[in-house]
């Protein structure tokens, strides 16, 4: 009876540190390196029989472990990435003048680029709108009737998607900027008006 | 209740600073005394909140006004609950006002303590983990920016204040520019052929040693640019020694 | 003959297909909405099988899928969290205010401003919606048809992701707040007309 505690409790006890090293490779950021899966694992043998273990596990898996260089790491396989074209893409946040002009047009829409620049206080570079054009974040609305007949921009529905809202009076306002402290209220000085037009 | 225990809160905490608001004071003058909320005396609470307002205002003038309608608040319900009710059938009963406070002060005792399960849970990033190593997809092109709301509105934010304050004031420059150097050199050298020191075009009549030093370095700029443009060489015969400077020969 | 043939085809798609699912849920290190694995599959009656299969799969793993809200995740399991003394964010430590808020808007939502001061008994100071809007765990909701058009604010998946949660309905002790009524946010002592101006 005994021994099969006993049996039963190392099986458990393998099958934990299986798990232990599964995980720890998938929240590694890099490849992790033989040496420090032994550290947590302390024997040899059975760290080879686990990486073995995952190794089959993962080989019909649309994630397969790799081992570079005596490091381990798991990707994408290679029957499903030729299909799914993967790249290897850092997210960055969007440059400070597209964010700032995106921002501008979800609240002020529709809006020309020279309303833009005068709100900004800058001139558009030309790259800013085309990086939230690709994005199909905005998009040309009509031209004003104002001489020179300029065009103006809005946003889109990929761009509610994207940031998750319903329609864009969703936006929170000036009153609700302020009141959640992402507007310095002593600095600022409203005029009805410009609230108003929020 | 009794007169001691009352008196050991306030020596313990006369301040407002510990308290998320009047309810949350009422709830722990209620802990304090150990009351059960389902059995409250709401008289005594009461009270004991007026008493420890009193002891307040006195050292601190800038009391909340929240703390002072819940007091006057609670003022009205202390009088309603020691007069009989009166029969009129508009008003309030004390007992609803009671009722009224016992839920408030339930329910804010039911957030707070969902809000520390809430905390105890396993958290992502301290107990489970996400990918470390995360792989986009080529498809979703669009997923190469992580802008979320919060920058967006927070950038509008921005705008907006600084709008607000826009007035800065640029003092004229003492600095000498590389364009003046640039139309010195140019000049002198449609005349000359001969090797130049660079030290020579810097102006004699400078205020100070930082003019100076702008002077020299933004020459010494303009004489590169020319280099490059292929209008003038340059030359130092030895380390330390002086730049000289003559019109490339075409 | 021909008959196995097609029948072998069908199920190398299958196959090919999950792997595909597996490789975008686990690549990713946020949730991946159903939507868009949809998108890549078109079946619904194929993804759902492939996603229980997945599950399935991974349910004795060091990871497991995790569904957020109709959303989808591998997350390292919570039997190994114990072992994973890996690099932790220690996040800072959410001020008190900050916490009650959070809690009220998950047990309240969607919910205004001045309701959330109405329970607190306290007006929100400046900053403490913010920080929950910075941690992206709230967002705005659709605007109360009452006068002003209150904004409402919710949580979002990121929130239910962190806490580890299926969805709102899975937050602890909601069920006994909801049955005892205390989660009836009209209640309120005072009918502060100034509140409601948001």
């Amino acid at each position: 009876m005994k021994k099969l505690k006993e049996k039963n409790n190392e099986n458990y006890n393998f099958v934990l540190k299986q798990k232990v090293v599964e995980a720890l490779i998938f929240s590694s950021s890099d490849p992790v390196p033989y040496d420090e899966l032994l550290k947590r694992i302390l024997d040899k043998n059975i760290l080879n029989e686990i990486l073995e273990n995952l190794e089959k596990k993962y080989a019909s898996s649309g994630v397969n472990l790799y081992v570079i260089n005596n490091t381990y790491a798991f990707r994408t396989s290679l029957d499903v990435s030729e299909f799914l074209n993967i790249e290897k893409i850092v997210p960055k946040p969007l440059s400070r003048a597209a964010t700032e002009t995106l921002a501008i047009i979800a609240y002020h829409q529709p809006i020309t680029r020279s309303e833009i620049e005068n709100i900004r206080g800058v001139s558009l570079s030309k790259g800013t709108l085309d990086i939230l054009l690709e994005l199909e974040w905005i998009r040309p609305g009509h031209r004003k009737s104002t001489p020179g007949n300029p065009l103006t921009w809005k946003t889109t529905n990929l761009f509610l998607d994207y940031f998750n809202l319903k329609n864009i009076s969703d936006l929170p306002g000036i009153e609700d900027l302020k009141n959640s402290g992402l507007l310095d209220k002593n600095k600022v000085i409203f005029n009805d008006q410009s609230a108003e037009e929020m | 209740m009794s007169e001691l225990n009352y008196n050991k809160i306030v020596v313990l905490s006369l301040s407002l600073d510990g308290f998320e608001g009047p309810i949350d004071l009422l709830l722990s003058l209620a802990r304090d005394h150990k009351i059960d909320l389902t059995k409250l005396s709401i008289l005594t609470l009461a009270e004991q909140y007026l008493k420890f307002l009193e002891k307040i205002i006195k050292k601190d003038i800038d009391i909340a006004a929240e703390y002072l309608v819940m007091g006057a608040w609670l003022a009205f319900l202390k009088s309603k609950l020691l007069l009989p009710d009166d029969k009129d059938e508009e008003s309030i009963t004390s007992e609803e006002m009671s009722e009224l406070l016992e839920f408030q002060m339930k329910r804010l005792e039911g957030m707070q303590k969902v809000s520390k399960l809430l905390f105890q849970r396993y958290k992502l990033g301290t107990h489970f983990f996400k990918r470390g190593n995360p792989e986009i997809f080529g498809i979703n092109q669009k997923n190469q920016y992580n802008t979320s709301l919060y920058d967006l509105i927070k950038t509008y934010g921005e705008i907006i204040t600084n709008k607000n304050n826009k007035s800065i004031i640029i003092s004229d420059t003492q600095l000498y520019s590389v364009e003046d150097a640039l139309i010195i050199l140019k000049n002198f050298f449609k005349n000359s052929k001969d090797w130049k020191d660079l030290l020579d075009f810097i102006p004699k009549n400078l205020r100070n040693n930082l003019e100076r030093k702008s002077a020299l370095a933004s020459h010494f700029a303009a004489s590169l640019e020319l280099v490059k443009e292929g209008d003038l060489q340059i030359r130092q015969d030895n380390y330390n020694a002086n730049i000289l400077l003559q019109p490339k020969i075409k």
